[in-house]
């Protein structure tokens, strides 16, 4: 059991979001041997994954520098998906095969290319023929990986339009704030 | 057993349905609820409506057409028992005390998860991790709520919009009740229900009159003041004064 | 000096923002035997100031709950939830997979809007599937983040879930009214 001032000391440093100094360590841990603390912990990491190391006055842990290649760190980051992005893959998933046609009389407005463009590149939506009316548009389905991204079995997983109302995710801003007050009336 | 009622504050805000209060009567009772006496709790729960009657608050239906059901039982279990009485009283005080165990038991069981030691609050993840990129997985992101709550969206924008109606003219309690009692201020003979109710063209209104009536004249009756009659299922209910 | 392999596996669960199951530190370490080397991070560091801890299949580090009076100072916690939230989570956790109509049935009231709304929102209960009876119900169960969230290894680990299920707390009402009126007329 490692000592516990120490073992306080390295819980502080482990969850900040900033490194420390030791004045800010001994504002969480109390009265203590933090110097020290610090030489013990560095010394204990030592040929670790993750090391302790020192900038300036600030302590904090990172990952060992050697072992970066593992973590491929150019970070560009997940990105979130555009609104447009998520109403049309839900209008997709929910009536497919669609037509681009379908999804904008269903969302009441156009759809710009890079839309879909984002979907089939994210492999979550695919081409799914031509339906037999003039133009032959083109129609869109799901893929079996976005029944694996968002965890589904299958298509018919998602909660039908009953399930949403009743989950509150059919209401309009305005209806929202009428049913809480309703709500409260309820529960007298 | 009175003398434990009042410990129980009558507070309407607080009970989440007639189950709700029954558990919090029978946990009062501190006794295992595989040992509750069904027929001592039904007649805490009785004493509670009663008393809250007295104090002339207004309680939720749902917990009078409770109490109606628990009378119902109170006198099933009291009666002689005969083998063949469908249903078997026996079998509805236990259905209920299974309930009251399995809602007891969901309670507790939520506190405990509540008590966890809670990333956030108890337990934390390293502040500032450096990430991992992992280039194989896509870099878009969307959690299933997202999707879901998009369609949601999208569906109420683009439905055709549905009005509805969120209150309906009601008829309260109280109000039935008084209106019943000025009517009996007035000797009667036995009169159809309906005859108590407010002339009105509104159908939703007059069934919600008839019901609140109907609870309104179970109330007196159970007072002593008024007596009541029905000669078959689904047959009219005739209503009188008790002289 | 660490084991080079153990050092690569603990350096990317340190790394990682989200938990890792072994197949995805495999994806960033190449092969090994990334059981064992989780079980060894585990020995070392446990009575540390942050250990390694599993939640169903996934893996992550976090302080050492004994220490929380340190760190939860100047941090808001998680939300409190509502008492319906909170039954209707337990609900389906202990009884999983688990439709509206038996949450309904077990709380003797209705659910309120918002209220799974609340949880599914939280990453803590997903939808999971229809039940093949009539009106095929929406039924919900609980999510990885769950188990992450209450610091649960696995269902199993649900408080007292294998005395609810001894006692048959957790079978449906009507088999547990039928099995007792069998007993009281044996005992007859």
């Amino acid at each position: 059991m490692t000592d516990p001032f120490v073992r306080a000391v390295e819980a502080v440093l482990f969850a900040s979001e900033t490194p420390l100094t030791p004045a800010q360590v001994r504002a969480h841990v109390g009265e203590g041997d933090v110097a020290g603390a610090l030489r013990t912990i560095e010394r204990t990491q030592a040929g670790r994954g993750f090391v302790l190391v020192r900038r300036g006055d600030h302590w904090h842990f990172e990952t060992a520098p050697d072992l970066a290649h593992l973590l491929r760190r150019e970070r560009a980051g997940p990105r979130p998906l555009s609104r447009a992005a998520i109403e049309t893959l839900a209008i997709i998933a929910y009536h497919e095969p669609a037509t681009r046609a379908d999804i904008e009389s269903i969302r009441g407005v156009q759809i710009s290319k890079g839309t879909i463009d984002v979907l089939l590149e994210a492999g979550w939506v695919r081409p799914a023929g031509r339906r037999e009316v003039p133009g032959r548009p083109l129609t869109y389905a799901t893929t079996p990986s976005f029944l694996d991204h968002f965890g589904l079995t299958s298509r018919r997983d998602l909660p039908g339009i009953d399930d949403l109302r009743a989950a509150g995710l059919l209401d309009p801003i305005d209806d929202a704030v009428a049913s809480a007050l309703e709500s409260r009336d309820d529960s007298d | 057993m009175d003398a434990d009622i009042p410990a129980l504050t009558i507070e309407l805000d607080g009970w989440e349905g007639p189950l709700d209060l029954l558990l919090s009567l029978a946990r009062a009772q501190k006794v295992d609820l595989r040992q509750l006496s069904i027929l001592s709790l039904v007649e805490q729960y009785l004493a509670w409506i009663d008393r809250a009657a007295t104090l002339r608050l207004e309680l939720a239906a749902d917990l009078l057409v409770m109490a109606a059901w628990l009378a119902y039982l109170k006198s099933a279990l009291l009666l002689p028992r005969t083998p063949d009485m469908d249903p078997d009283p026996e079998e509805l005080a236990l259905r209920l005390q299974l309930r009251l165990e399995r809602l007891g038991a969901m309670r507790e069981a939520g506190a405990q998860l509540m008590a966890r030691d809670r990333i956030g609050r108890d337990v934390f993840r390293r502040g500032d991790p450096e990430g991992l990129d992992s280039i194989r997985t896509t870099a878009w992101q969307a959690g299933l709520y997202d999707l879901i709550a998009a369609y949601g969206r999208v569906s109420a924008r683009s439905r055709p919009v549905l009005h509805v109606v969120a209150t309906r003219p009601v008829m309260t309690l109280d109000e039935a009740l008084r209106r019943v009692e000025q009517l009996l201020g007035s000797p009667i003979e036995w009169t159809a229900i309906e005859r108590f109710l407010p002339v009105d063209r509104d159908a939703l209104f007059r069934r919600s009159a008839l019901a609140s009536t109907f609870v309104a004249t179970l109330e007196l009756a159970r007072q002593g003041r008024v007596e009541l009659r029905q000669d078959a299922p689904f047959a009219p209910i005739d209503v009188r004064r008790i002289a």
